[in-house]
């Protein structure tokens, strides 16, 4: 029985890891239940085989091992990276080598900006995720009449926090929201009281915030602690805030009414509770000790992305591959478990309806709130959010 | 800027710096005795947060008892490494004086060993040591301060009195600073210098260890947090005067403070910029660090 | 009491693939004083070094009180009662006179005692106990040695080995050192001594060994050697 | 036999005797000859890749050797240098249009001035002190180019990271489809940072060097500044790390800040320098074609399967190498060589 | 002997925290002579040489070298200005040959590599290193290490050549060598200042002698009448020689 080699570049070691064992989980979850359902029927039933390489985060480990995959490995696919500096080189060696690559996760714009014919990117762009935050602030507004006028910005020091804020900042000036504060770390901080004395004092009415899960939860503690009011809330562009283990890690108390934007919907068992997608669930369960999140799904996404374009393909020829990819058009199954309504590419390989989804935590359980057709019946968002004395 | 906030981020730079210059300690002590940068530093204090997490998660401890098996077990595995990796580096040496690069990368293996082992072991999961002291504030007049953050520097302080006590009123202290001095001059007076070797290295694996458990309630735990306390501990060190013990605490005093400070002026990075700077120039000026002796 | 104190023989050592010593022969009987002497790099240093453990001996015998001492750590051969002050000194230089002195007492025999060796080391060395709180290291050169005798005596030793304890004092310095050798002796305890300034040495010992390229050349009592012609040329230079 | 060559063990396969010394000189051709023929044979680009790779390393842990191996003081910020250097020729070709010919070297010098501005006031310090003084320095400079946008109106996206404008293949844009360019060019600049080191070795710089590491208040007494010494071959050191900057850039078409002004970039060169033997010419080189391999097949062997096992084998790998290997692999393989070549054993 | 002050020495101070280790010393060096500094110890003489030398900066005072103030200047200015030293504790280049320690001096100023290895051979003849030319010397034993030392010094061809203990702890016989080659570098035109506590040696050598004690200069003259003098012999010989000279 033939088998289709897929190629997976993930930072499997340093201080990316736990995304990438996360996006892991998912690729491993969705091969295993393509090729239990027997394969990619139009090949005869053909096999998935997916191959990992570890990129450490590092961009020239990440390039070798793309050129590895490729031409040492024979993969018809490839998918990754997470991080943006490993994506963006890594996918250039895959175009130069006529290879379909499948973002996972990462969000630099320019990684489809570059008229590239062999990338492909299911989920959002930074500049979609800063979009939707304010979307999702101006929907909130729009619907109680209420928000803030002053925000105050502080994220991680490096290419996705940075570039977050500055899209932020752009849309925010267009809207006339006033930027009170607006300040990096570097990562792994320990202390963040100077900092949050300084946002005490610009008197933010909410706090937009972008940061792994070590700094994230550091920050949700302090921020606790001390009781900073902010009548807007929290607004968190996912990092730390979708990852699992930070929810295990602090009081729920603390992350109260927190807005979380990722690329996944967190409610989706609660709304479509697919056995496929419940599998999933008890499989991240046994792996990595906690269920399904962002990660997770976008890696399993992104495995039955690939399993679509094969089936229309029908051969493991990159070229084949990779015009199929391009004629993707999912509108349902496993592949949207991500959220999205639909998965289909444009010119330069971009997702047009890649789309995020804002949740807000009320009574301990993180509900959709933005956007409002994804919602619940029974959410009804907490606007503004009541002051720490009230909780 | 108002003098509130001038003073509270003092007393915060103090909770850091007294932090910093406790986990510094063993770094110093055992560079002072041995000549050796221990690079594994940053895991030792890793492996002892993860203790603190595993007896929380198993037994339900409070990271603060745990120390009672941290401590030991981090003298224990210190002792170890020393005797098994680092020991026969420096018997092999002629001069009896350990080359520093050698065993530099030595303890580089360790720590990359070390951690990728943790990684493998704990998975990459962010945890952290959830602490059963409700009262989390204390307050200092107008100041609420973190109640870990206070215990931990109070200990810290009072780790390192009591270890300048140790090192200068007791015998195995005195031995200690003997060997650090003159090598040879202390096995000819009779001291057994493998044995206060592996014994300083223990000793320093036993305090980063009592200082893990400290950090364990606030502090986010990954198999990689070594690394983040890791060159902040080296720029200590230096900065206070290496083997130098009341040098560590105030090369973390000076960093943690002027840090604080600077942040309410500056952006953080570029806080971080100028403590670095700060270490430079003392450095410059006193090339031998605050309180290390020519 | 017919056994020597210290009874080396054949003993070979030497720095990785260099020998130094091609086995080496002597004796020191108790309460006796031993002169060695040698020209630089005769192997006199890599002797003591050897006997005191820190250079691993490669062949023969060396015995203290009947003990044999090869093999044993370096801190075995100071419990066994074999305590040197060694070749350039080897102070605690940041620690106070009294400190390095209460260092040399680190072994359990000695320790015991450490406050009564202190008042004798102190009344051997009156300058000392005036300076028991200076740091070693600001010490000149003369009292240094001091330290460096005093610390190894602190040890309780059976045999004192001095390695060139004259170096570099001006001669009202070296006086006083060879007169304090004196004293330490008449305390009973044997004392083994390397030095350059061969005819005082050998004027106050009661045998001498003439070490050359790892081998004892020649022996006997200091005035036999005193009096030989091949020293007297070669070092004394008379 | 010069007798420079036999305390230094420079050219590990010179041989103390004549026959030997030829039979080396044809040994070391034929090498050359391998590697200039290397490319025909292998026609894998991931293979010619990685290899490119090694050459790489080996080329930084030769350039750090310039200053770390001689003068005895060891930098853990030499990333920075690399880093600048790629960082200017690549702002230069982007904005100017200039080659990266020329990009490299105003960007070597620009890293050679830094290298004097650091050590200038830095290198009285000694052992950890200076280690980690440069730790600090590449450090605020590194923090500084991750936060910092725009500089005199020209974009360097902070931690962004650069990437390399695609200007279609060419020698005088040093852009190929192809590896076998990249290889060609590589091969020389470690050829050049080899014979710099054994010129180095023999000059005047090299010598004094050499007297400073031995006993630096001797070496004063000879007339020797040590400031001046140490300076020029931190400067070198400095110059020839930033053209691999360069060489990077171009060659994996992305800089960032995070990777090429990091402290495990620096670490990696020093590592690689003093596992091969530090203070030779073949060292290095030895070093990198040893530790790059083998963290390149444990992470490609394993890397994708048991998470963090091929680190842990490689820190094992590291800890025997330094305890087994005291003066780095050179002297066994040295030893070897001799043996194999004929030599009297010395 | 030539008259001609080659350094003086005026009035030079150093204070280490509390402790005067040198006060308002003054003394001349004539062009030729061998000139013997004595003192107890902790008198300050290495001091007083390392100032010279330009490793130990001066407090206060002047030391004038063929006409010029140098101090303050750096160790290898000092060098440059042709003085030359060698250490208390000789520590040759390691992992360097003999010749090769001999060439780094002369290499440093002439840049001409064939100049410096016949330099280099020179000496070593010089010194009577023929045997060891081509050893690390790293491995020599102590005196040898001092003739390379001494070599080391003389190839950067010094007017001045200072040396600090020179045959501390040699035998007499390897005195009496190093006795000759001073004797013989004199020869060659170097002027040589010594510090000795060997009498044997200074007395064989020195044309002249000063004494320090205290940091201060306590006696200047010819050898045989100096050492006579009561408070010399008090402060440097000791009581025994006071009352054996009574
Ligand atoms: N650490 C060492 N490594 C290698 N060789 C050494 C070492 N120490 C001494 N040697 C060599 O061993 C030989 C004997 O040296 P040793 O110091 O024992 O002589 P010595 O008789 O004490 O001389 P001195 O009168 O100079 O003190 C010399 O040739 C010396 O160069
Ligand atoms: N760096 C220093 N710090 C403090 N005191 C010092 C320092 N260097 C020297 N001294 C002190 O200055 C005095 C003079 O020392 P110096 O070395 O000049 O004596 P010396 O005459 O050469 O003695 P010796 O004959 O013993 O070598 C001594 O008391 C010494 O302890
Ligand atoms: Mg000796
Ligand atoms: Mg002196």
């Amino acid at each position: 029985q033939t088998a289709v080699k897929i190629g997976c570049l993930l930072p499997l070691t340093g201080g990316s890891a736990s995304v990438g064992n996360q996006l892991r989980v998912g690729i491993t979850a969705a091969a295993e239940q393509i090729n239990q359902a027997g394969g990619i029927k139009s090949m005869g039933g053909a096999r998935l085989n997916v191959l990992f390489a570890d990129s450490q985060s590092k961009a020239d480990v990440g390039v070798s091992e793309t050129e590895r995959l490729i031409k040492s490995e024979n993969v018809s696919v490839m998918c990754g990276a997470f991080n943006s500096a490993v994506t963006f080189p890594a996918t250039e060696v895959a175009e130069r080598n006529k290879t379909p690559w499948i973002v996972a996760s990462a969000v630099k714009d320019e990684i489809t900006e570059r008229n590239f014919k062999y990338t492909f990117r299911p989920n959002n762009k930074a500049s979609f995720d800063s979009r939707e935050v304010v979307d999702g602030l101006e929907l909130l507004k729009k619907e109680s009449g209420k928000g803030p006028s002053r925000i105050a910005l502080f994220y991680e020091g490096s290419d996705w926090g940075r570039s977050f804020a500055s899209n932020i900042k752009k849309l925010g000036a267009q809207l006339k929201y006033e930027v009170v504060f607006d300040e990096a770390a570097p990562p792994n901080q320990t202390d963040f009281t100077s900092q949050l004395l300084k946002i005490r004092g610009a008197r933010p009415d909410a706090l937009i915030v972008a940061f792994y899960t070590p700094d994230q939860l550091l920050l949700t503690k302090q921020l606790a602690e001390q009781r900073l009011e902010l009548p807007y809330g929290l607004w968190s562009a996912g990092g730390g805030t979708e990852d699992p283990s930070f929810y295990k890690s602090v009081d729920p108390r603390m992350v109260a009414y927190y807005f979380v934007q990722e690329d996944y919907q967190i409610d989706i068992l609660e709304v479509n509770p697919q056995p496929a997608y419940v599998e999933l669930d008890k499989k991240t369960q046994a792996a990595l000790g906690h269920g399904l999140n962002a990660y997770v799904a976008q890696g399993y996404s992104n495995v039955y992305v690939i399993a679509d374009a094969l089936e229309r393909a029908k051969s493991a020829d990159r070229d084949k591959i990779r015009d199929a990819l391009a004629a993707t058009d999912i509108t349902s199954g496993p592949a949207l478990i991500t959220g999205y309504q639909r998965i289909q590419f444009d010119e330069q390989g971009q997702n047009t309806h890649a789309h995020g989804v804002i949740s807000e935590n009320i009574g301990g359980k993180r509900r959709t709130v933005w956007p409002a057709d994804s919602r619940a019946k029974d959410t009804r968002p907490v606007w503004p959010v009541p002051a720490w004395s009230k909780r | 800027m108002d003098s509130y906030i001038l003073t509270y981020s003092a007393l915060n730079g103090v909770l850091i710096g007294a932090m910093y210059g406790g986990i510094a300690l063993g770094l110093s002590l055992i560079f002072g005795v041995l000549r050796i940068v221990n690079f594994a530093h940053g895991s030792f204090l890793m492996l002892s947060m993860y203790i603190a997490f595993w007896l929380h998660h198993w037994l339900g401890w409070d990271p603060y008892a745990s120390a009672l098996v941290a401590v030991p077990v981090m003298f224990g595995l210190g002792y170890a490494v020393q005797a098994t990796i680092i020991a026969p580096l420096i018997r092999r040496e002629r001069a009896l004086v350990v080359e520093p690069i050698s065993a530099l990368l030595l303890t580089a293996g360790v720590y990359i060993v070390v951690d990728n082992l943790a990684l493998m072991a704990f998975g990459a999961n962010v945890r952290s040591v959830p602490s059963h002291i409700e009262q989390t504030t204390l307050s200092l007049g107008d100041y609420p301060l973190n109640t870990f953050r206070v215990v931990g520097c109070v200990s810290s302080i009072a780790i390192a009195a009591a270890l300048s006590l140790w090192l200068a009123r007791t015998d195995m202290g005195r031995a200690i600073r003997a060997t650090a001095q003159n090598r040879d001059g202390a096995a000819m007076s009779g001291i057994n210098v493998g044995q206060v070797y592996n014994t300083t290295f223990g000793l320093g694996c036993a305090i980063v260890g009592a200082m893990g458990c400290l950090l364990a309630p606030f502090i986010p735990l990954t198999p990689s947090v070594g690394l983040s306390f890791g060159i902040k501990s080296f720029i200590v060190v230096v900065l206070g005067g290496i083997g130098s013990i009341a040098g560590s605490l105030v090369g973390g005093l000076v960093i943690g403070v002027f840090e604080s400070i600077a942040a309410q002026f500056v952006t953080t990075p570029t806080a971080s910029i100028f403590s670095l700077a700060l270490f430079i120039v003392i450095l410059l000026v006193r090339p031998q660090g605050l309180m290390g002796k020519r | 009491m017919s056994t020597p104190l210290l009874e080396v023989s054949g003993l070979q050592a030497g720095y990785g693939d260099v020998t130094v010593l091609r086995g080496i022969d002597l004796t020191v009987d108790r309460g006796q004083m031993v002169a060695l002497i040698g020209a630089n790099g005769a192997g006199k240093t890599t002797l003591l070094r050897s006997l005191s453990g820190l250079v691993r001996a490669t062949g023969g015998q060396a015995r203290l009180d009947g003990v044999a001492l090869q093999g044993l750590a370096p801190h075995r051969i100071v419990e066994a009662g074999f305590v040197q002050s060694p070749e350039g000194k080897q102070l605690f230089t940041d620690m106070s006179v009294q400190e390095n002195l209460m260092v040399g007492a680190h072994n359990a025999r000695a320790r015991a005692l450490r406050q009564q060796t202190l008042a004798e080391v102190f009344d051997i060395f009156p300058i000392l106990a005036e300076r028991r709180s200076q740091r070693a290291g600001t010490l000149s050169g003369g009292q240094q040695q001091m330290v460096a005798v005093g610390r190894a005596l602190m040890a309780k030793p059976q045999l004192l080995a001095l390695d060139e304890p004259s170096l570099g004092l001006a001669p009202i310095m070296a006086d006083r050192l060879f007169e304090s050798i004196g004293r330490i002796r008449a305390l009973g305890i044997s004392v083994l001594v390397i030095e350059q300034n061969v005819f005082k040495v050998l004027q106050m010992a009661d045998r001498g060994y003439v070490m050359e390229n790892g081998v004892i050349e020649m022996s006997g009592t200091g005035s036999e050697l005193l009096r030989n012609e091949r020293l007297r040329s070669s070092y004394l230079g008379l | 036999m010069n007798t420079t060559t036999l305390q230094t063990g420079a050219p590990a396969l010179a041989a103390p005797q004549r026959t030997s010394g030829t039979r080396a000189m044809v040994a070391g051709a034929a090498v050359l000859a391998a590697a200039l023929l290397l490319p025909l044979l292998v026609r894998n680009d991931y293979w010619l890749h990685s290899v490119i790779m090694v050459l790489y390393f080996a080329y930084l842990a030769s350039a750090w050797n310039l200053v770390c191996g001689y003068v005895g003081q060891v930098s853990f910020g030499h990333s920075v240098f690399s880093g600048v250097g790629g960082y200017i020729s690549v702002t230069l070709l982007t904005h100017a249009g200039m080659s990266p010919w020329l990009g490299m070297l105003v960007g070597a010098l620009a890293a050679a001035a830094l290298a004097v501005a650091i050590g200038y006031p830095t290198m009285r310090l000694k052992g950890p002190y200076f280690a980690l003084t440069t730790i600090a320095v590449a450090e605020i400079i590194r923090i500084w180019f991750e936060n910092t946008d725009v500089v005199f109106g020209i974009a360097i996206k902070g931690s962004q990271g650069l990437t390399v404008p695609l200007v279609g293949t060419s020698w005088a844009a040093m852009q190929f489809e192809s590896k076998v360019p990249y290889y060609y060019i590589m091969l020389a600049m470690l050829l050049l940072v080899m014979g710099l080191t054994a010129w180095m070795e023999r000059s005047r710089l090299g010598v004094c060097l050499k007297a400073i590491r031995g006993d630096r208040d001797a070496a004063e007494s000879l007339g020797i500044n040590p400031t001046r010494y140490y300076l020029a071959a931190f400067a070198l050191s400095a110059f020839m790390t930033a053209l691999g900057g360069t060489f990077y850039a171009q060659f994996i078409r992305f800089i960032n800040p995070e990777r090429n002004m990091g402290v495990e970039l620096s670490i990696d060169m020093a590592l690689m320098s003093i596992i091969g033997g530090q203070g030779t010419v073949l060292g290095p080189v030895i070093g990198a074609f040893f530790l790059t391999p083998v963290s390149e097949v444990l992470r490609s062997e394993l890397g994708g399967q048991l998470v963090g096992l091929h680190l842990v084998i490689y820190g094992l790998v590291l800890i025997l190498a330094v305890l087994y290997l005291p003066k780095g692999l050179l002297a066994p393989l040295s030893r070897w060589a001799r043996r194999l070549l004929g030599g009297a054993p010395r | 002997m030539s008259t001609d002050v080659l350094l003086s020495v005026e009035a030079i101070s150093k204070r280490y925290g509390g402790l005067q280790a040198v006060k308002d010393l003054s003394f001349d060096l004539r062009r030729g002579e061998i000139l013997g500094l004595l003192g107890p110890n902790g008198a300050g003489k290495t001091t007083a040489f390392n100032m010279i030398a330009g490793y130990v900066r001066t407090d206060a005072g002047r030391i004038v070298f063929e006409g010029r103030d140098i101090a303050g200047a750096k160790p290898w200015a000092v060098c440059a200005a042709g003085i030359a030293r060698t250490f208390q504790l000789s520590r040759p280049f390691g992992g360097m040959t003999v010749r090769e320690n001999l060439v780094v001096g002369h290499l440093e100023k002439t840049r001409d590599r064939a100049a410096s290895l016949r330099m280099a051979d020179e000496l070593i003849d010089f010194l009577g290193l023929q045997a060891l030319a081509d050893t690390d010397a790293e491995l020599l034993t102590a005196f040898d290490r001092r003739k390379v030392e001494l070599g080391r010094a003389l190839s950067t061809k010094p007017t001045l050549l200072l040396m600090d203990e020179v045959v501390a702890g040699a035998t007499p016989q390897e005195a009496q060598t190093m006795v000759g080659l001073v004797k013989r570098v004199r020869d060659r035109g170097v002027t040589v200042l010594i510090i000795e506590h060997v009498m044997k040696v200074i007395m064989g050598l020195s044309d002249r002698v000063i004494v320090m004690h205290h940091g201060q200069l306590i006696a200047n003259g010819q050898p045989q009448a100096v050492v006579r003098e009561p408070h010399v012999l008090k402060a440097y010989f000791g009581d025994d020689y006071v009352n054996a000279a009574a």
